[in-house]
């Protein structure tokens, strides 16, 4: 469904920008309200429930013992999903996944996994034969605007939350042993930090009104040296070098604020 | 081969007369329901029953774009109930199922008789449940949160419909059948009443009952959704009051 | 698509009922004509033809030799489907099963698996590997009223007529011995009554014209012993507690009558 | 491993120039049509050929609601082929493959110029064909019932089309094959025509004909019909008469 | 998507027809330009860009190593499917194939299975165990009328110019040696002409004006010898029984040309 | 046990700091483009850059069907990413994916800036991108290509957008990754630009890049953009010049 924003609101919000100010009172590279829990349901290995603003995802993560892919033998799988619910918004509609869910997990799973969130090659039970599959499943419970920083947060604290039983061979045969839950390795925490173009300025974070209206968009995962581990540019219009290059260098800042909500691992 | 060690010991209770969780009969499992939990949706409710978590929203009345299922004199009321990948043991693929597409239809029949959906021609009334985590007894919970959430948009309603299941486990007839005993049990009952006159809007059974063991789990069932009932208006007061 | 029922339609129903009568001429227990064959498709394992009236389904079954659900290893699977034929009523679409047809087959395999009709653990080839999947399916041809009751005595009787090949275990192979058919172990006769509610009253079997205009239905399978082994309400007006243990006693009565129709066995 | 023994003998025939079912080479299977079988449908027709069971039903004309695939000048035939689940050996899986969707197409091309669709622009004429139980062409036994059934329904037409096969089984050109000669036959061709002029509405040919066997079998083709043509006339007349 | 063709347009070509004319000049068994270059995509294992006028297939081939049908299992898979792009023509759509994509791509597969294109049975590398599955898939860019002539001399091109490795067994194992590539076992090159029906007329190589106000198609296969493969008559009006067989009669003629444009072998 | 002797021999460059198919760092693979390529499209254009092999179409602006996504005040660019079933050593089974539907979605974000839509209210352009054989950085092949049909198809814009890849490969910022680059190095970073003012309209990246890593890519490609859209503007005299 085509949303139609009018005018006056996009000029509203475009003179506060110019000003130096936002409708909601943040600063530019202010993020809004920030809670993050972890363990939320019992029944996922792992789990956590992000809030940024009213924006709020709920993640749960399943592991299950299946093969390795044929050209990738020696590492486990990562199976990232998202559903943005009919909940959530009134113009998400009930179906298969749509490009804007797509987009959000694709951009999710490649943040998470070329940073190396979580260290694949320990997944493995036995080589070529066995490994573990975590799949990570988004749930979009309530749409306010920046998704993509919420899913990254919120998908690397569920990963952290993550317990599978130990496995061992004796004799040939795969012990999967319930007794000894241990936690997913996790050897890097990438997060994502999102830039909306409004009136030719830069800010972090937009909420659904800043992003209904703002010219592009630009998301950047960083990992904690500091290293871009993934970007995505989005909207209908383009971004200047510069814009580019400093949107990254502010997410180095904002990241290792961001990255305080985790837990302590 | 794979050998899985597990220290999963459920109690089925088969031992002894008593439930595996200590409830007795007439026992419902802790209770909390919250309303107006969601920003975007025009109502929401939050619900936990025992180790089930609920979330329920609507959007509506509103205008239907799809003709062929437009009312020229009232309102539908469409339902979509959700299980979670996440929300049980083993992963659930997302997308409908066969027992989703049921309880999505027979939850729509079960809020219906409460809605004055005749005053919204032409229009609908969009329901969505999602189950965050199920442990037996989901369809009756997410009709009990979705009434909630009717009320919190302000839907204009006859009365707050309210869903509760008995069985009969173990050899006895209880009340509000948590997973282990909805799995292993005898038989499974869920219903839904307008509290006010106490008529039935849901009604299934699935299981081996007697004619008086059904007498005794209708009674358990009323009672018990006349309990939740209180907790449904707690709540709408909790949000407006 | 949406039936539109003309407000007179529904008036001149409901004061016939009021006044102990119904547009066919029946009493309000009194079922339309029953015609049930079987045998009728020679390829199927077991087939039966009901009418009920108008309404036709024809159901046939075919056994498959497969794995057995990893939670239930020492039982054998039915599997029970449904299609609402475009040709059965200028309302039924092809494609998908939409929502009555999912609730007609979910609703007839709940009355038949929950009261044991067929002993499920005789089903079993080799415990956990190997059982028979018996799948029933119904093929609804002709649309006049009341699925439900058509649904499960026409499958009730198809089980009944189905013939599977012994089988055995030697020297570690399954021997499938089609010379030796045997029927399927049928421990139970459940059968389904299906009441309306119309002007304050119940009436069973009811006819399409009377369930476009009945205020609620409730259905009700009964085993042999006259106990209950499945319920569905329908429709989107409520029922009292009276009438449903009205409904419940009747068809108690009801069943016995109608477990007449179903062939000697 | 798992052996089957079976007690399905098929003589194929191939041992002797004689058909496997002892027909002559010009001999239809045993057939039987019924006309105005259904209540709901606008028309019908049950036909057994052989071991096939076919049912066709007809709606229509009726209002065409997808506008993309409105004519502005005539109605639109739209058929659907389909095989019940139970109507084959192997249990079939529900739903269209390419196979029915490709018999669908041709079989509205095969009816198609027989009715009178300018009469009824915008409109759609529905035809259903249900393969209750399938013993070798029932795409031809689909064409003749439904041709039957939209007479039942009244639809105005030209002609009533009929529908049969020849091809060419165990080195002989024959008449109607048999599900056995289908299968290990060297070819199959099903054709329809309109009995007044003998003009041709389908044609497949799937195998190896040399052009002669080709007309023969042709010539047999055309002589199958006008037999079942006078089957579909006795329906017709059964119906009405 | 309903085209809607002018009758002025229709009545001009007719009358053109009926004249002993086409609209571009060609004789009533004349094809328009033919082109066909084989390896054209060098991941594909065999391919082809065939054109006739302005219709344009690339066709490739994909090997699979696969298991055969049970009931056949001497013989190799050959497995053809065809898209109709949404570039190739204004009213063709994304998504599953359609009714005319399905025809497409099962008559050409029958024309290619019947004549016995490739010996099938070469392709079995252990009986009932492994075969070879030839997957032809047929990518149609531009539409301009007659795609049915254009799959078959393509397909039959494409697999002339498919290679796959040679296979053995070893001590129970299966040896896949991409170090030597042999050509699919080719025995008989069948060919397809179209004919449509306009004004009474028969003519050949309907171009897309043409087809569009066409009475009547026929498509006939042709094997080496001349014997009859595959027919297939489509378009909603009928033929007569000399009008197929004199199309019969031109396509054994005309496919002999028509096979000049295949490669040597 | 399947055994397979094969008889590909990758050089993945990894031994010697040289790229594997032995470019300059900042060196693109061969190119060629070729506009208005075929004729039932309103535009098309041809592109090979190393082993990819893409065809590009456009249709439009013409009138949008679907109500839901019509804008009233501009056109509305869509776009379809697809790859040929044999254009990948493992054949890709027919349909969208997960990656196709991404692609999609940014090559019409990629395009969207360059073309004058608002001259189009209620209008769509639609734009389809065949992959016939892919051998690493088909989504940049694929929008150069797209921008030229669009250009063939006389649709206005403000320029012909381009697009190119640089990354990470064997320790060294290269420019064009191949596919082999792509699968082993350690990243890849698509953008496309409007070459006019240097605007960027497409960036992603995937791997790990350090700032300065980063900055040194940026350059690389939009100089490699640079020379793309030398050829960009050959092809497009060449049709009409």
């Amino acid at each position: 469904m085509v949303t139609i924003i009018p005018e006056i609101i996009r000029e509203s919000i475009t003179n506060l920008v110019k000003n130096g100010e936002r409708s909601d009172g943040r600063s530019f590279y202010e993020y809004r309200d920030i809670s993050l829990e972890t363990g939320v349901i019992e029944k996922s290995e792992g789990s956590a429930r992000v809030k940024i603003g009213k924006t709020q995802i709920v993640i749960g993560t399943k592991p299950q013992i299946g093969e390795p892919f044929p050209d990738t033998p020696n590492v486990g799988v990562l199976m990232t999903n998202s559903e943005l619910l009919p909940m959530a918004a009134p113009d998400f509609e009930p179906g298969p996944p749509d490009e804007r869910s797509v987009e959000l997990s694709r951009v999710t799973d490649r943040c998470i996994r070329e940073a190396g969130v979580v260290d694949l090659e320990k997944l493995v039970i036995s080589e070529g034969e066995k490994v573990w599959m975590i799949f990570l499943d988004l749930h979009v419970l309530d749409y306010d605007g920046n998704l993509m920083d919420a899913a990254v947060l919120g998908s690397v604290a569920a990963l952290m939350n993550t317990k599978i039983p130990e496995t061992r061979i004796e004799n040939g045969e795969i012990i999967v042993d319930h007794e000894k839950m241990i936690s997913l390795p996790i050897k890097e925490k990438a997060l994502m930090t999102t830039f909306a173009k409004i009136g030719g300025e830069l800010i972090i974070d937009p909420s659904l009104e800043e992003e209904q209206i703002m010219d592009a968009r630009i998301s950047i995962g960083i990992r904690e040296d500091g290293s871009i581990c993934a970007m995505q540019k989005g909207g209908a219009n383009p971004l200047t070098k510069d814009e580019v290059i400093k949107a990254i260098s502010k997410s180095q800042e904002i990241t290792k604020e961001l990255r305080k909500h985790l837990p302590e691992n | 081969m794979i050998t899985i060690i597990t220290n999963k010991e459920f109690s089925t209770g088969i031992e002894t007369s008593e439930r595996a969780d200590g409830r007795a009969f007439d026992e419902l499992r802790p209770i909390k329901i919250e309303a107006g939990v969601l920003n975007r949706a025009d109502g929401s409710a939050y619900l936990e029953l025992g180790g089930n978590k609920i979330l329920a929203a609507v959007y509506g009345p509103r205008e239907l774009h799809i003709r062929r299922l437009m009312q020229p004199n009232r309102a539908v009321l469409r339902c979509r109930y959700n299980m979670a990948p996440f929300s049980v043991d083993d992963r659930k693929r997302p997308g409908p199922d066969r027992r989703s597409v049921e309880i999505s239809k027979i939850t729509s029949e079960a809020l219906s008789p409460a809605v004055f959906l005749e005053k919204f021609p032409r229009s609908t009334i969009d329901v969505f449940i999602e189950v965050l985590e199920a442990e037996g007894g989901t369809r009756c919970a997410g009709i009990t949160a979705a009434s909630v959430a009717l009320a919190d948009a302000g839907v204009p309603m006859r009365d707050i419909v309210v869903s509760c299941a008995a069985g009969k486990a173990n050899g006895q007839v209880v009340l509000d059948l948590s997973e282990i005993e909805d799995k292993e049990g005898e038989a499974d009952m869920p219903i839904a009443i307008m509290p006010r006159t106490g008529e039935i809007t849901l009604l299934q059974s699935d299981g081996h009952l007697t004619s008086e063991e059904f007498e005794k789990a209708l009674d358990l069932a009323m009672n018990g959704c006349k309990k939740i009932s209180e907790e449904q208006k707690k709540a709408i007061l909790g949000r407006y009051g």
